[in-house]
């Protein structure tokens, strides 16, 4: 195929990933406000924080890593979508992951946290710093359920090409990961709690502490990079979930309508139940999923 | 030639010449000593030289004119010419030394030293029993008579206690040597040995008497309080005669007289040697006074020595080279320190550190512990080494424990001591004069000792096989220390690249070799260049770390087991000497010594066991192992032992850390690899399927998943940025580990990604913490903070680093990872990849903590001058970035030909690797490195022109522009937030981590000191109950034996 | 357990021998007095001295001089052992030396710390 | 008492040790052959009618050599040890009386005589160097307690000590020269046997360790009698 | 046979001797002792036909050692005196 057609494809994708995260930010702040009782704000709000903060002029920045900061979060989460077949079947829609790479995918999402904690790092604001040891402390207990999530199903399918697991999903419903391996389903979906960084795992978020989110100490077009990148990692770690364990998705409907629930999920969660402290959330995470995803193992095993 | 007779001759008529000269004429009665001794030595070396030269068997020597058996003979061989030899040379230096004291005490003294040589020399040379207990009798009077030299406190009762002592065993040796005769009706050692007597009840007594007076005489543990109290209380010129000169002749009486007994006899030599080694080293371990500490190590020295001759007979021809080889380490190497010991003139160990006032001092007081040790290139190394191969091939894997164990107890305490010196609290006191008395003969023994070392590595079998071009460069960078440094780090440098030039077309067919000699050499090459930055002369530096350097690339060239332990035991001791260097080292350092020694025995145990009952000791025997269970077994856990695997990892963090900055890169990126490059051998050597079968890689996967978890979790909660890093090798061993345990193509091919990718960024963060380190002073991260400013390129270093080390994609970190996957899932060991996993991700904690808290956050006022790291630091930095770009992007150019190598063998031909260009697939899936670097640097570069665009009018505002709820925070070190990073992850997971490990390690260590404390308390001190030990040993002996 | 018809000289000079010997070691062994130490020494020398010279004896034969009663031709039917009589003249010289020795330094340490007794001397140890 | 019974138990096992060498000594009939050949070739080739002279001074030659050194150790030690009050002038405590002064004054010249004839007849009689070299010491020590002033020079009896050591290492040299080998008597012609001047070097060698172990034994017990002055203070 | 006896009674003498040499308080005694022990050993060996053998024990094991033996203890008296 042509790269640049290849390149123009990809690009329209990014666009329609953007959207869908700007949109259903708005959709789910909205739930949740008229869940607690309030108004809430436009369903388009998100467009227009995004659109607001490209256009201040005023620029700040405490050094050259806080400046690349935004760089690297963006390209994290660019990244992992370039890295994602989004569509199934389709050879439009699967950007640069020739047949999706798993593992890829796993460690990418390190490259975007990393950017965003030097940036963060380097505005020297304490609160910050105590952020991101939180979160990156909390983080390597979220993974621990994911990475036995995705073991299981690496057996299950005996593959890691996220392109073989959709298509091993394929033909019913009942094919999905979620029937054939609840356990590690399970298991992946608690982690994916964590890492939507919503309640009850998102201490790390308090309001003086948001290096994950857009933080206190960016605005203007940093703010803006930070955002872009949120509504499109926000839809792209959901896709990764609807691939591995909802059977992907065969068109952009399916996509959207399957990542909607999946988000929601987290949204919904975080609804129900009060937060976690640091300390309290990484032995939580280390005892019952964990336990999941051991005996999602388990189960292939044996 | 000149018969040895005239030497005695010689020898008693100047001793009783010099006895009549006055005060006056001092000098004139000790030049003539001195001349009278000298002949003897020439002597000696005649004939030495004769029988060298020539094939001529021993010569007989008649006395008054009648044959043996009717009168006294002496005989000189090979090895009486030898043994004089070193006895008049001991003497020789020995007046020389004592100068000073024999002039206080009068030419009496020296007419005393002069009988004492005698004596010995008649000892060795005379086949007659009886005439042999004269003159140890004379030999023992004479010193009795030279511990008066330098009188010291409680001269007197050691005295008496040794004569007592004597008396006691001479009353045992005459009644003995009576009944011989009474029964063999003869004194003559050959002569009794011609008539093949049948041994009845009252000749094997008689034997019995004989054999266990002479090996009373040998100081046997632990009936010999005596001979402590004297090594205590002599001057420790005198404690150089007994160690070095009465116990060679009497060594040499065992010898003699061993023909005559019962088989039985080599046994009985064998037990109690190897007691007396065993035993004396122990209770050595808690002893606190010099002198003393050099006796329990003479006593467990000649044990070893009273053992080895009880081997004679399974040594074969071998034996001569081994007795040569052990004897003369023992006999120049405690000589040496004795004389030492005199100068430094205190008697705790701790006040050796007065030895930093003279280096050289140094240098010899460490090759004489390394030859008491063993350490390659010295002699014993090579003694111990042929002993220990050809005991196993007699199954005597006993013996061989207790050899082992003893070597190892004994290097617990001399290198406790060795740190002292190096390392220890420097005395206030004014330091002692060196004058040329002290100096010649302790400097000619270290000379002697490097000459025995390479007579005997061309004596042993296969000694040859030993490359010896890089120790020769050693030496000649010894002699080069006077340089100053930078031209001798030119001369290393360039040594390494010429002998990796030379080296290439040998390997460039083996990749695996290649890729490890490319990590040790050009490593080497590397971290040397940091070393430009350091001024003056670095005086001892660049010979150890050659030393290192050579021992790591000897383990590639390895074709043979002593090659290969040869190299080991070489890059153990450079290494050692490396690490001690640090400010703090000390304790991090004999840590690490033990370890490795401990570790080193392991494997010279299993490498023992693998040569019994097969012919030569090349690799490949390996696999043909009589005994695979423990070969494997023991060799795998000395290897881990330097990988510090969970258990064994105790001394790395401190001997890492608090190295010099460009030695904590050479010790962890790249002296590592040697442990990974020894299991490697092994595994190889085991060939594939045995090794797959083999239970021991499975507990080696979980044991390298655990390391990995907890190396990582321990690294998280560090504050001293070294330390950390320190740490994080320990974690990432354990990757290494449990990937080599997969026993697959896939799992090796990502051991080896590791152990390159740890080279590569493991090298570059010590370096570039090791630059920060060097400006801002301190280890500890939280004191530092913002120095991106000062020092961005040390950053960017330290940037790269991290992301390799977290496998972040795309650099070559994400390969491991990869594969990783790959592997684990092939193997079906899920729940230790599982544990890998979560180490990585915990990984991303400390590389999180270690960039921020130095180089971001707060910068402190401090620190605002301090300038970017040494260029000298910064280029090798660079260098390694670039080999981790090249080989991110890459990837194949290494990993397929190695990929090749191992499915090409015969030992992974299964599930290899798919290359096709550049992209790698399994069957699970596939990984192009170059496509990825590729993406993603479109990618990010996009982003940035966005970004760059977008805000290209950014303002750069001060430090405490920042919301601080409602507060201006006015300190830079209270906004910091560094210290104590992951406090809720320490809450959470933080047991983990407790040192229990460490504790245990402790209680051994205090177990061992108390109990060698109270098991010395068997040396009362009192002289009688010294007798009644002599007793209860004879008594004992004879109801074992009879 | 010894018949009396088959003692002969000497075998019993060597009794003699033996039992002052393990006497002598007996003095060495339990007396605090390091001059009586020296006293069982001088004892052990003795009976070494007398089982040497027992060794040597031939059963009804004279002293190894050859003069007007002893044939030189003869001689070797004649006269005792000479060999282990060499010895002991030597092993009693050696053994006065020793003695004069461990009297000297008795003196010495009696002089140094005013006590003979041998428990008293044990600043070295361990 | 547990260390008696200890010990008791110990001298139990060596005499248990020595008494497995009684039991098997059952004395000797005849002459082994290294005794008969000293008994039949002895006084042939050294012409000693003293066998056990020609055993001590010749055959074991060298045993001898290294007994009269142990003797020269044993007084070089002691007088190291009592060096610094060798000078001291002893008072005796004994006093001199009047009887010991007359026996010693007939005593020390006959002892003498006798010890010297001793050890020249050591070749033909009982006795020889060490026991003639006794006696002499044993004149020097009566000389010594009777004229307390007029002791006998250490100086000359070091000089004697050292002469007479010295010439017998240079004798058992000339055996290597002129004859079989070292401390061969057969230096000097064995002469007529039973006679005074016969057994070649014997009668020299023998006259020789007379002298020595005579001035050696003197010189022990008299550094131990003149040594004084209580403690050393240093 | 009449050899026998006398040694008999000599071995007898002497094994006394050696307890009282070892035993007895008084070092004099003692030393005494250990002198008649010689002197008597001396005895002995010309019984058994060695009488070079007996004139060095009696010169030097009963005499000789035992005046050193004296001096000695002449030496500790006197340096206890002088206390």
């Amino acid at each position: 195929m042509d790269i640049v057609k290849k390149i123009g494809f990809v690009l329209l994708g990014l666009f329609i990933v953007l959207n869908w995260g700007l949109l259903m930010a708005g959709i789910m702040r909205k739930i949740i406000a008229r869940v607690s009782m309030r108004r809430g704000i436009k369903i388009f709000q998100p467009y227009i924080n995004l659109i607001k903060n490209y256009s201040i002029r005023s620029q700040l920045t405490h050094g050259i890593m806080f400046y690349l900061g935004p760089v690297f979060r963006l390209s994290g989460g660019v990244g992992i979508f370039l890295f994602m077949p989004m569509i199934y079947g389709s050879d439009i829609w699967n950007n640069f992951s020739f047949t999706g790479d798993l593992i890829l995918i796993a460690y990418f999402m390190f490259f975007g946290m990393l950017g965003m904690a030097l940036g963060a790092g380097e505005g020297g604001h304490p609160y910050s710093a105590i952020g991101i040891s939180r979160g990156l402390a909390q983080f390597t207990a979220i993974e621990l359920p994911l990475t036995l999530a995705i073991l299981s199903i690496a057996i299950q399918y005996q593959s890691l090409s996220i392109t073989e697991i959709v298509a091993a999903q394929q033909g019913s419903i009942l094919n999905w990961t979620l029937f054939t391996n609840p356990l590690a389903t399970g298991a992946a979906m608690i982690s994916f709690l964590g890492a939507m960084g919503h309640s009850p795992f998102n201490v790390v978020m308090a309001p003086q502490e948001n290096p994950v989110g857009p933080p206190t100490e960016y605005h203007g077009t940093f703010l803006g990079v930070l955002q872009t990148n949120r509504a499109i990692l926000h839809v792209v770690e959901a896709v990764l979930y609807m691939n591995l364990f909802f059977g992907g998705a065969n068109n952009w409907i399916e996509l959207i309508v399957k990542t909607f629930f999946i988000y929601f999920w987290s949204v919904f969660v975080g609804m129900v139940f009060p937060r976690f402290r640091v300390d309290q959330s990484i032995p939580w995470l280390l005892k019952l999923p964990v336990l999941i995803g051991v005996a999602a193992i388990i189960v292939f095993i044996v | 030639m000149v018969s040895p007779i005239s030497s005695i001759a010689v020898l008693l008529g100047s001793a009783f010449l010099v006895g009549l000269f006055k005060k006056t004429s001092y000098s004139f009665a000790q030049m003539l000593s001195l001349l009278a001794i000298a002949f003897p030595l020439f002597v000696s070396a005649q004939w030495l030289i004769h029988f060298i030269g020539t094939s001529d068997g021993a010569v007989m020597l008649y006395t008054a004119g009648a044959k043996p058996p009717f009168s006294v003979s002496l005989q000189i061989g090979m090895a009486e010419a030898f043994l004089t030899l070193a006895v008049n040379l001991l003497g020789l230096l020995s007046i020389i030394y004592l100068m000073k004291p024999f002039k206080e005490l009068g030419v009496k003294a020296l007419a005393l030293l002069l009988i004492l040589v005698m004596g010995l020399n008649v000892i060795i040379l005379s086949r007659d029993i009886f005439n042999i207990f004269v003159f140890l009798e004379i030999a023992s009077i004479a010193l009795v008579g030279l511990i008066l030299l330098g009188k010291r406190k409680h001269t007197y009762s050691a005295g008496f206690k040794y004569l007592i002592a004597v008396a006691i065993i001479s009353s045992f040796l005459l009644v003995g040597i009576a009944f011989v005769y009474y029964f063999g009706s003869t004194l003559n050692i050959d002569d009794f040995v011609a008539q093949n007597l049948i041994v009845t009840k009252g000749l094997s007594t008689a034997l019995f008497l004989l054999f266990i007076a002479v090996l009373l005489e040998l100081k046997p543990f632990p009936a010999n309080g005596w001979a402590l109290d004297l090594y205590e209380a002599a001057h420790p010129g005198v404690g150089a005669l007994i160690s070095g000169g009465t116990a060679t002749a009497s060594l040499y009486v065992l010898y003699k007289i061993l023909p005559m007994g019962a088989d039985y006899w080599s046994d009985v030599l064998i037990w109690v040697g190897l007691i007396s080694f065993l035993g004396s080293n122990i209770l050595g371990i808690s002893q606190k006074n010099a002198n003393r500490l050099l006796g329990y190590s003479s006593i467990g020295q000649i044990g070893l020595l009273v053992a080895v001759i009880g081997f004679s007979d399974q040594l074969g021809s071998h034996f001569e080279a081994i007795f040569f080889s052990l004897f003369i380490s023992h006999f120049l190497a405690k000589v040496g320190l004795f004389w030492l010991s005199g100068w430094v003139g205190k008697t705790e160990l701790t006040a050796w550190s007065i030895l930093r006032t003279k280096p050289w001092l140094l240098l010899v007081f460490g090759i004489f512990l390394f030859t008491l040790i063993g350490f390659p290139p010295f002699p014993s190394f090579f003694g111990k080494w042929q002993l220990i191969v050809d005991l196993a091939s007699e199954h005597g894997f006993n013996w061989i424990v207790i050899i082992l164990a003893g070597s190892l107890f004994e290097g617990i305490y001399l290198f406790r001591w060795l740190g002292y010196a190096i390392k220890g609290e420097k005395s206030t006191e004014n330091k002692p004069l060196l004058d040329w008395q002290t100096a010649l003969p302790i400097g000619l023994f270290a000379l002697l000792i490097i000459g025995a070392g390479y007579v005997s590595n061309q004596w042993m079998p296969n000694g040859q096989s030993i490359n010896l071009i890089p120790v020769f460069f050693i030496l000649a960078l010894f002699v080069l220390d006077f340089l100053p440094a930078w031209i001798k780090n030119t001369i290393s440098i360039a040594g390494l690249v010429v002998y990796g030039y030379l080296l290439y077309p040998e390997l460039s067919d083996d990749t695996l070799r290649l890729v490890f000699a490319v990590i040790f050499l050009g490593g080497g090459i590397l971290t040397l260049i940091a070393g430009y930055s350091v001024k003056g002369k670095r005086a001892g530096f660049f010979p150890f770390a050659l030393m290192m350097f050579a021992g790591l690339i000897g383990l590639v060239e390895a074709d043979n087991l002593l090659q290969f332990f040869f190299a080991w035991e070489l890059m153990t001791l450079g290494s050692y000497v490396l690490i001690i260097r640090g400010k703090r080292s000390m304790l991090h350092a004999y840590n690490y010594m033990l370890f490795s020694l401990g570790g080193a025995y392991l494997i010279f145990m299993g490498m023992a066991m693998a040569t019994a009952g097969q012919s030569g000791i090349s690799l490949e025997i390996l696999r043909t192992t009589a005994f695979p269970g423990w070969t494997y077994a023991l060799m795998a856990i000395g290897f881990l032992t330097k990988t510090a695997a969970l258990g064994f990892h105790i001394w790395l963090p401190g001997a890492h850390a608090e190295a010099e900055s460009d030695v904590s890169p050479m010790v962890s990126g790249i002296l590592l690899k040697g442990g990974v490059f020894g299991l490697i051998v092994l595994f190889l050597a085991m060939g594939g399927e045995q090794a797959q079968a083999n239970p021991l890689v499975y507990v080696l996967g979980w044991l390298g998943a655990i390391t990995a978890l907890i190396g990582n979790l321990i690294a998280v909660f560090q504050e001293d940025a070294k330390k950390l890093l320190a740490y994080s090798s320990i974690g990432n061993l354990g990757y290494v580990l449990f990937a080599l345990a997969f026993m697959s193509n896939i799992g090796w091919m990502t051991a080896i990604t590791y152990s390159l990718n740890h080279f590569l960024f493991k090298t570059l963060l010590f370096l570039a913490i090791g630059g920060v380190v060097l400006r801002v002073k301190t280890h500890n991260m939280h004191e530092m903070g913002g120095l991106i400013k000062q020092m961005p390129l040390s950053f960017i270093a330290v940037l790269i680093g991290i992301i390799t080390l977290a496998g972040i994609p795309p650099l070559s970190g994400y390969a491991g990872k990869w594969l990783f996957y790959n592997a684990v899932i092939a193997q079906g060991w899920y729940f230790q990849g599982a544990i890998v996993f979560f180490a990585g991700t915990i990984a991303f904690l400390y590389c999180f903590k270690l960039i921020y808290a130095v180089f971001l956050g707060q910068p402190k006022d401090k620190f605002r001058q301090v300038k970017e790291a040494p260029v000298w630091y910064i280029i090798p930095q660079i260098i390694l970035i670039i080999g981790i770009m090249v080989f991110s992007a890459r990837p194949d150019l290494i990993l397929k030909p190695v990929g090749e190598l191992l499915s090409g063998s015969a030992y992974f031909p299964t599930d290899p690797l798919n290359w096709e260009s550049v992209t790698a697939s399994t069957n699970l899936g596939y990984w192009s490195g170059y496509k990825i670097m590729l993406v993603i640097g479109v990618m990010f570069m996009v982003l940035l022109g966005w970004l760059l665009l977008m805000s290209r009018k950014a303002q750069k505002i001060k430090q405490f522009d920042i919301v601080y709820a409602g507060e201006t925070p006015f300190t830079p070190g209270t906004t910091h937030f560094s210290h104590n990073m992951f406090a809720p992850l320490y809450r959470a997971i933080g047991f983990l981590t407790l040192p229990m490990i460490t504790q245990s390690w402790n209680r051994v260590n205090s177990t061992v000191h108390d109990f060698a404390d109270s098991a010395r308390k068997i040396y009362s001190g009192n002289g009688q109950s010294y007798l009644v030990q002599i007793l209860a040993y004879v008594v004992i002996v004879y109801l074992i034996l009879f | 357990m010894i018949n009396f018809n088959s003692l002969n000289i000497e075998t019993v000079s060597m009794g003699i021998g033996v039992i002052l010997f393990v006497l002598g070691v007996w003095g060495i062994v339990s007396q605090k007095n390091i001059i009586k130490i020296i006293i069982s020494f001088t004892i052990v020398d003795t009976s070494i001295h007398l089982i040497l010279v027992s060794i040597g004896y031939i059963r009804g034969k004279s002293a190894p001089i050859i003069d007007a009663a002893i044939n030189k031709e003869n001689a070797a039917n004649e006269v005792v052992d000479p060999l282990p009589q060499a010895l002991v003249l030597t092993a009693i010289v050696i053994g006065l030396g020793i003695t004069a020795l461990m009297l000297s330094y008795a003196l010495r340490m009696y002089k140094e710390n005013k006590s003979l007794d041998i428990n008293k001397f044990k600043a070295l140890k361990w | 008492m547990i260390r008696n019974s200890f010990l008791i138990l110990l001298l139990a096992g060596l005499g248990w040790i020595l008494f497995q060498e009684f039991d098997s000594f059952k004395g000797s009939d005849q002459l082994n052959p290294v005794a008969e050949y000293y008994a039949t070739q002895g006084p042939q080739e050294v012409g000693a009618a003293n066998l056990v002279t020609s055993v001590v001074v010749t055959y074991r030659g060298l045993d001898t050599l290294g007994e009269v050194t142990i003797l020269f150790l044993t007084a070089a030690i002691v007088g190291l040890l009592f060096k610094r009050e060798s000078n001291s002038e002893t008072e005796d405590i004994y006093g001199t009386s009047e009887i010991l002064l007359t026996a010693g004054k007939i005593l020390v010249p006959m002892l003498i005589l006798v010890g010297v004839y001793i050890f020249i007849n050591g070749h033909l009689t009982p006795g020889g160097g060490f026991q003639g070299g006794a006696v002499l010491a044993s004149a020097f020590v009566l000389a010594a307690l009777t004229f307390s002033g007029t002791t006998v020079k250490h100086r000359v009896l070091e000089i004697v000590e050292s002469f007479s050591g010295i010439s017998f290492v240079l004798l058992g040299i000339l055996g290597v020269v002129l004859a079989g080998g070292f401390l061969d008597n057969k230096i000097f012609s064995l002469g007529t046997f039973g006679h005074l001047f016969s057994a070649g070097a014997i009668p020299i060698i023998y006259s020789l360790v007379g002298l020595k172990v005579g001035s050696e034994l003197s010189n022990i017990v008299l550094v131990m009698k003149s040594s004084e002055k209580g403690g050393d203070h240093d | 046979m009449i050899y026998l006896i006398l040694l008999l009674v000599f071995g007898l003498i002497m094994i006394i001797m050696a307890f009282t040499a070892i035993h007895h308080k008084n070092l004099q005694v003692a030393v005494i002792a250990s002198g008649i022990i010689s002197l008597l050993a001396s005895v002995v060996y010309v019984f058994l036909a060695a009488p070079d053998v007996a004139i060095t024990e009696a010169s030097i094991g009963s005499a000789l050692t035992v005046v050193i033996f004296f001096y000695v203890l002449n030496k500790i008296r006197r340096s206890n005196d002088q206390e």
